[in-house]
């Protein structure tokens, strides 16, 4: 399977001349399937989201070849209905919730407060393989049949009505539900408990208080979803009548407990790249963070008002008018401290010295596009908009501008930002910029077009719009525009590879970068630093590096 | 005026025009917005471009700039709220005398009834100018009633009823959709809303009736033993239906509950879990043994005896929309005033001995 | 937010003499020992937590049913037996006694003790497991096990003679008893096995007053599952008891 | 931790066991009371202060060497009450029940 690590990764290993690191320690499939380091379980997540995120895109574009024409004639209605649910699963739960905290969280948490590891490395690797064997579940329902309820599973559908396979991708979401639990927990204690000498709070960097407020989410959050899981799987088995009103169930309660994870699930997504556009900013513009304080805490503001605004879902759904109300209220509460964020990394620019390197490019299109799917965010939430909107490509408009405009922006943001540290090579600067140019394009011609479909009343989940050949011309805009998005994802993975091999070996800080990270080899060594690092200096010292003399502040070399 | 516009949704419900200019406000405000966010951002990547020897000036913060902007940004969220569940009341809250069409949703089409008797298959003829309120429910999944036109779409439920109206202002035929995703043929779940002029209208109405919804639901009662105890007398078993609906029903545990659509269905569907004060639990449910159809003639009747003129109920209400209209509905307050009373039949006589 | 940034030189000054005893547990990527008790305590209180939700879901369902159908959750509650739910919450009270028992004895070095308590906690486990099998037994041989051949008929409401409880919503009372209780118990075998292990440890001598960290976070997970029984016995076994 | 107790809690987990006991019987006890519409609460209220001596003393909440316990412990049940209270919210004001 393509995620057997070892061939791919020995082209890095430069002559035995070099300085030992974690990619050279140990060789062999043994040394990284049994692997407690937290940088190579990070490269084992590498592969293995990658792998999904191509499954998932692939998905995409069959929609999106679907629906450049009005009739259903590509695939099955049927089909159809399973792409789009296989899409969601595996690009929500097996792509983008894992994506950075698994990834970049897993390799850089430790190394930017200054400890040697996780603070339970083995735990760090059974949540790898409860990953992995959670997403091998998931390729084996998808490939004897699929599940074609929607990434939601609304009951009754999918309890009493569907014939798909609800419990085997049920039971494939739950594992990688205690995955995601397992990662949570690692560096809740990691932070509280592993912290350098000196690397106070108010010294972490913003990415780590991301990571912070991400953890409560998974914490407090996917048990709630795992044990609706449970309910589903034992209704379908048993008949019990939880969710299904012939038995005196409730349907509503369904989606109460659903999105009761769910939404707080989508600030997993964002958050974490949050983290990263904040280190990327700041590096960049070569300056300390605007309002550091605000941005902390914003992030942990989220995580909670996260929790109170689930019911925006379902303003259609049934629920009562009043609970509607408070709802849409509490949600306006967690727009909030987006917009602090916003207005901070906005302001953080103000008098920097800016420097347009690719995962600045990232940073730019992830601001761009947050905003504008934040700020469509904020019309789904107001009451009357939602009831015209809800359920149409509106919708899918305004979560892709967030989810990969803004989430999948920053993730590869942060992949070119850190490659160096990661590989220990530079990636091609100036394709990493054309890359970057050719996403945003072909991002936005995918999913502007989407937001006046929605408007106009196109339903999502339709795989035939023959009734109303008025939407074509915009769906063909969305699909060429999906067509170039994809090339956007592909080129990236090439150069990345390419750059095992053939890039430019990296100094340990390419960038002149502040953050301990950066103050170890490149790439470094498997405890991490060669001796204990003592933080004597705030977060964002970018003062003292761009100073003459900056050799003195260099510690831990 | 935006009729012409292509890019734009035909507005042809009073409510459509509510909420197209919440939409352009929003657009507005989220516009100037994003315009403020990016034109800093393009300015500031401009104007603060890395230039060789220039080093950035570093900034603390300024808890002064936090305030302001965090609080211009959550008045202008309060607005957006305030305006937005202005317009959700409207949606939400039928009109007390609109025209009544009963809707069953089911794998993957539109059961549509009307009070008068006519059935229709994924089309809805409505007139022009009138308030129609749909009680609707379904015979398996979640399904959801979607007319872009009119800006209203409310999902559909399997064991209760859920209810939306709208009044359409402009003849035409317009899209119904099924929004709830809900199996194989979701997207084939579409058809269409005929909006005539009155006349036009009544012409079409006077076609292909089996008679009023309500008889018919005279008729099951009939077949199906409800009269053996509820009688029009003291003297039955069970209560008396007559005047029930929209009245505040007593019941055994102490609770007291308004006789709307959903409670009649229960009392039908499930006798046991809401229990008339001073009545014996003997009523059989009747859950599996009628059709949501059945169901819903049933309730029909139900209502139908509950109005004053109990033999044309239906043609009564059907008549033409009464002059207070629904556009006057505006403050809040007064929008929830009219949910509690909207069940309840203005004039209709509260008769009921058995409630004690 | 507390600072304890500075975890190694805090823990330095409060616990000084720690370093003295030989840690043979002491993993690699901690500074010392105290770090690593201090994580692996935390770490267990956090998923604590995420047991909380896990559970939760669970009593939300569970709340709400029992608002809309009382009378078939009282009748319903009414057919299993109180005497087994309360001799099973005695045994786990006592459970998580000689758990506490346990604890100690790791602390003040009583080998035989701890010995002793675990092996109690299990046995009581066991019984607390056996008593729970013989209920399942009842539900099954009285048709209440919710699926096909769940019969739940002609059964009065408790306090309203004339009135019959709905099968339907009696099942869905049994279907959150079978999964809560269910769950519960899948929770009390996890115990037993994290048990087993700390016995044998215990056994080969491995456990210090120094190094004891298993017993106490195994001890915490065990009082976990024994406050969730707290609640279930009054939600699930006594709701609507009087005569 | 518990390391730094050098007295014996003995008595203490003793007088925690009965207590707990003794709710037991309370609860069911008043589980055969009519007490209308309380019964609930009353079996619930014992059932907290049960769980509340179980979490303080056997699971030393009380003498946490940390204020950090006790915060995730308030933590879990901040949300777990957000879950039940904000969907029994909606359940409570449908008008329809
Ligand atoms: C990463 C994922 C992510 C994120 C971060 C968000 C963020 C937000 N989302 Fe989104 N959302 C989804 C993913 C996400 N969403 C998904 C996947 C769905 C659909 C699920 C499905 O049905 O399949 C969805 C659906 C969804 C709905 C339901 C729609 C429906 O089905 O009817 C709603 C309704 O309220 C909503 C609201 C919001 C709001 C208010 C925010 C806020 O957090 C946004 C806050 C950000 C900003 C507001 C921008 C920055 C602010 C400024 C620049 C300030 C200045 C502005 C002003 C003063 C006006 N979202
Ligand atoms: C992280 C989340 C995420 C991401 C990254 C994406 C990425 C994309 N999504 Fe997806 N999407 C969702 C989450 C996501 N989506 C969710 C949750 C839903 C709702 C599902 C539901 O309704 O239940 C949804 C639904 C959804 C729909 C609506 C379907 C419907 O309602 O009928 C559409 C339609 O255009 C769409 C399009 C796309 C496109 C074009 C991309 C592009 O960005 C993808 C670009 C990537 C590629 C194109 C891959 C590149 C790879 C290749 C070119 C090689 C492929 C070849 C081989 C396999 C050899 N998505
Ligand atoms: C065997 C007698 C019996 C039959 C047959 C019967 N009912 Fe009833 N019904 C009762 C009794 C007794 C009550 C009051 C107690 C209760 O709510 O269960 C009642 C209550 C009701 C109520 C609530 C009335 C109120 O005052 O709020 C409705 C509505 C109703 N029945 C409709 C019907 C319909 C429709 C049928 C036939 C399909 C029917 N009943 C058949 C005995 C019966
Ligand atoms: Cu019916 Cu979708
Ligand atoms: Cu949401």
């Amino acid at each position: 399977m393509s995620m057997a690590p070892n061939p791919i990764l020995q082209p890095t290993i430069p002559q035995a001349a070099e300085r030992e690191n974690y990619l050279n320690k140990e060789y062999g499939a043994w040394s990284w399937l049994l692997t407690t380091d937290h940088k190579r379980i990070a490269l084992l997540y590498l592969l293995s989201i990658t792998f999904f995120f191509f499954i998932g895109g692939f998905f995409a574009l069959l929609i999106r070849l679907e629906l450049l024409t009005p009739a259903g004639d590509l695939v099955q209605a049927d089909t159809y209905n399973k792409l789009f649910t296989m899409h969601g699963m595996v690009m929500v739960f097996f792509f983008l919730i894992p994506s950075i905290p698994a990834v970049l969280g897993n390799f850089l948490v430790p190394l930017m407060i200054g400890a040697k590891d996780l603070a339970f490395p083995r735990i760090n690797l059974i949540s790898w393989y409860l990953y992995i064997i959670g997403g091998v579940m998931m390729l084996h329902c998808m490939l004897t049949g699929g599940v074609d309820t929607g990434w939601t599973f609304y009951a009754p559908f999918s309890t009493s009505f569907t014939n798909t396979k609800i419990v085997e991708a049920g039971l494939a979401i739950f594992v990688a539900g205690f995955s995601s639990i397992l990662t949570g927990l690692n560096f809740v204690v990691t932070i509280h408990r592993m912290r350098a000498p000196g690397m106070t709070w108010s010294r972490l960097p913003l990415f780590i208080w991301a990571h912070y407020a991400t953890s409560i989410i998974q914490l407090l959050g996917t048990p709630v979803i795992a044990v609706t899981i449970v309910l589903v799987a034992a209704e379908r088995a048993l008949h019990l009548g939880i969710f299904d009103p012939k038995l005196g169930g409730d349907p509503l309660l369904f989606q109460h407990l659903f999105w009761f994870y769910s939404h707080p699930a989508v600030y997993i997504m964002i958050l974490p790249s949050m983290g990263v556009i904040t280190e990327i900013i700041a590096c960049f513009s070569r300056k300390r963070i605007f309002g550091y304080h605000f941005v902390a805490f914003s992030s942990i503001a989220i995580a909670v008002f996260g929790f109170l605004v689930w019911a925006h879902h379902m303003f259609v759904a049934g629920i009562s008018v009043y609970s509607a109300l408070v709802f849409s209220f509490l949600s306006y509460a967690v727009a909030l401290p987006s917009a602090i964020k916003v207005f901070n990394w906005t302001a953080t620019l103000y008098k920097g010295s800016i420097h347009y390197d690719a995962p600045m490019l990232y940073a730019f299109g992830f601001l761009g596009l947050f905003t504008i799917g934040g700020l469509t965010g904020l019309f789904l939430s107001a009451l009357g908009i939602d009831v015209h909107v809800t359920d149409t490509y509106f919708v899918v408009a305004h979560f892709h501008y967030i989810m990969v405009g803004g989430a999948v922006m920053g993730y590869l943001g942060g992949m070119h930002f850190w490659w160096p540290k990661i590989s220990g090579r530079l990636y091609p600067e100036g394709w990493a910029r054309l890359a970057a140019l050719i996403v945003f394009i072909g991002f936005n011609l995918t999913f502007f077009p989407q937001f006046v479909l929605g408007y106009m009343g196109m339903p999502r989940r339709y795989y035939d719009y023959s009734h109303m050949p008025e939407f074509q011309v915009l769906n063909v805009l969305s699909t060429a525009g999906a067509t170039v998005l994809g090339v956007g994802y592909l080129l990236p993975m090439i150069y990345f590879l390419w750059s095992m091999r053939y890039g430019k070996p990296a100094s340990d800080n390419p960038w002149n970068a502040a953050g301990l990270e950066w103050k170890t080899s490149s790439p470094p060594p498997t405890f991490n630093f060669d001796e204990e690092p003592i933080v004597t200096w705030e977060a964002y010292n970018y003062d003292e590096l761009d100073a003459p003399h900056q050799e003195e502040v260099q510690v831990a070399k | 005026m935006l009729n012409n516009f292509p890019l734009w949704p035909d507005q042809a419900s009073t409510l459509a025009a509510h909420v197209d200019a919440l939409y352009i406000f929003l657009l507005i405000v989220t516009g100037m917005m994003a315009l403020l966010v990016f034109v800093l951002l393009i300015f500031f990547a401009a104007r603060y471009r890395h230039r060789p020897g220039v080093r950035a000036e570093q900034i603390e913060g300024s808890n002064a700039l936090e305030i302001v902007w965090s609080t211009i940004p959550f008045l202008i969220f309060m607005v957006i709220f305030a305006w937005g569940a202005v317009v959700y009341f409207k949606e939400r809250t039928p009109p007390a005398d609109a025209t009544e069409v009963y809707v069953v949703a089911k794998q993957w089409m539109w059961k549509v009834e009307h009070a008068e008797g006519q059935r229709e298959i994924n089309e809805l003829h409505v007139p022009v100018g009138r308030d129609v309120k749909l009680i609707m429910t379904s015979q398996d999944v979640i399904h959801s009633f979607y007319i872009p036109a009119f800006r209203i779409k409310q999902d559909v439920l399997p064991g209760r009823y859920t209810v939306e109206w709208f009044r359409a202002t402009k003849p035409a035929v317009y899209h119904l959709f099924c929004a709830e995703y809900c199996g194989t043929q979701h997207s084939g779940m579409v058809g269409s809303i005929i909006v005539q002029e009155p006349a036009q209208y009544e012409a079409w109405m006077d076609g292909g009736s089996t008679g009023p919804l309500s008889a018919t639901g005279e008729k099951i009662f009939a077949e199906l033993g409800c009269a053996t105890c509820h009688r029009t007398d003291t003297q039955g078993r069970g209560p008396n239906l007559q005047g029930v609906f929209g009245k505040p029903v007593q019941l055994e545990d102490g609770r007291t509950v308004t006789a709307d659509e959903n409670y009649l269905r229960e009392c039908i569907l499930d006798p046991g879990a809401k229990r008339v004060k001073g009545f014996q639990p003997i009523m059989p449910t009747f859950q599996g043994l009628v059709t949501e159809e059945q169901v819903n003639a049933l309730v029909a009747y139900i209502k139908s005896i509950s109005l004053s003129k109990p033999a044309d109920g239906a043609r009564t209400n059907a008549g033409l929309a009464a002059p207070d209209d629904s556009d006057q509905i505006d403050a809040g307050a007064k929008t929830q005033a009219q949910a509690q009373s909207n069940s309840e039949p203005s004039n209709a006589q509260p008769k009921r001995s058995q409630v004690q | 937010m507390q600072n304890n940034a500075n975890s190694t030189t805090v823990v330095h000054d409060r616990h000084g003499e720690a370093h003295a005893a030989y840690n043979p547990a002491l993993l690699h990527h901690f500074a010392e020992p105290q770090q690593q008790r201090d994580a692996a305590s935390l770490g267990m209180w956090v998923f604590l937590a995420t047991e909380v939700m896990f559970f939760g879901g669970l009593f939300c369902a569970y709340l709400v049913y029992r608002r809309w159908y009382f009378p078939d959750f009282a009748a319903a509650s009414k057919s299993i037996n109180m005497w087994l739910g309360a001799t099973n919450t005695a045994v786990l009270i006592c459970s998580s006694l000689t758990v506490v028992l346990a604890v100690w004895a790791a602390q003040t070095a009583r080998r035989t003790l701890l010995i002793g308590s675990l092996a109690l906690t299990m046995l009581l486990g066991l019984v607390f497991l056996g008593i729970k099998a013989d209920e399942y037994y009842d539900k099954f041989e009285e048709h209440h096990v919710p699926g096909a051949s769940f019969s739940f008929e002609n059964v009065p409401v408790p306090g309203h003679p004339g009135q019959l409880a709905n099968p339907r919503h009696a099942q869905i009372f049994f279907s959150l008893y079978f999964v809560m209780t269910g769950l519960h118990a899948l929770h009390m075998i996890v115990g037993l096995g994290i048990f087993t292990w700390l016995l044998t440890m215990a056994w080969k001598g491995r456990f210090t007053p120094e190094w004891h960290t298993p017993v106490e976070i195994g001890g915490l997970y065990w009082h976990f599952v024994d406050i969730v029984w707290i609640y279930l016995f009054p939600l699930l076994y006594l709701i609507d008891r009087h005569p | 931790m518990s390391t730094h107790s050098t007295s014996s809690p003995l008595k203490m987990y003793f007088a925690v066991f009965f207590a707990l006991l003794v709710g037991t019987g309370l609860t069911v006890f008043a589980a055969t009371l009519d007490l209308g519409r309380y019964n609930a609460a009353v079996a619930l209220g014992i059932a907290t202060v049960k769980a509340t001596l179980v979490a303080l003393f056997f699971m030393h909440v009380w003498h946490a060497s940390e204020k950090l316990t006790k915060l995730v412990v308030i933590a879990a049940l901040f949300f777990l009450l957000l879950l039940l209270g904000l969907t029994m919210s909606d359940y409570a004001t449908r008008l329809w029940s």
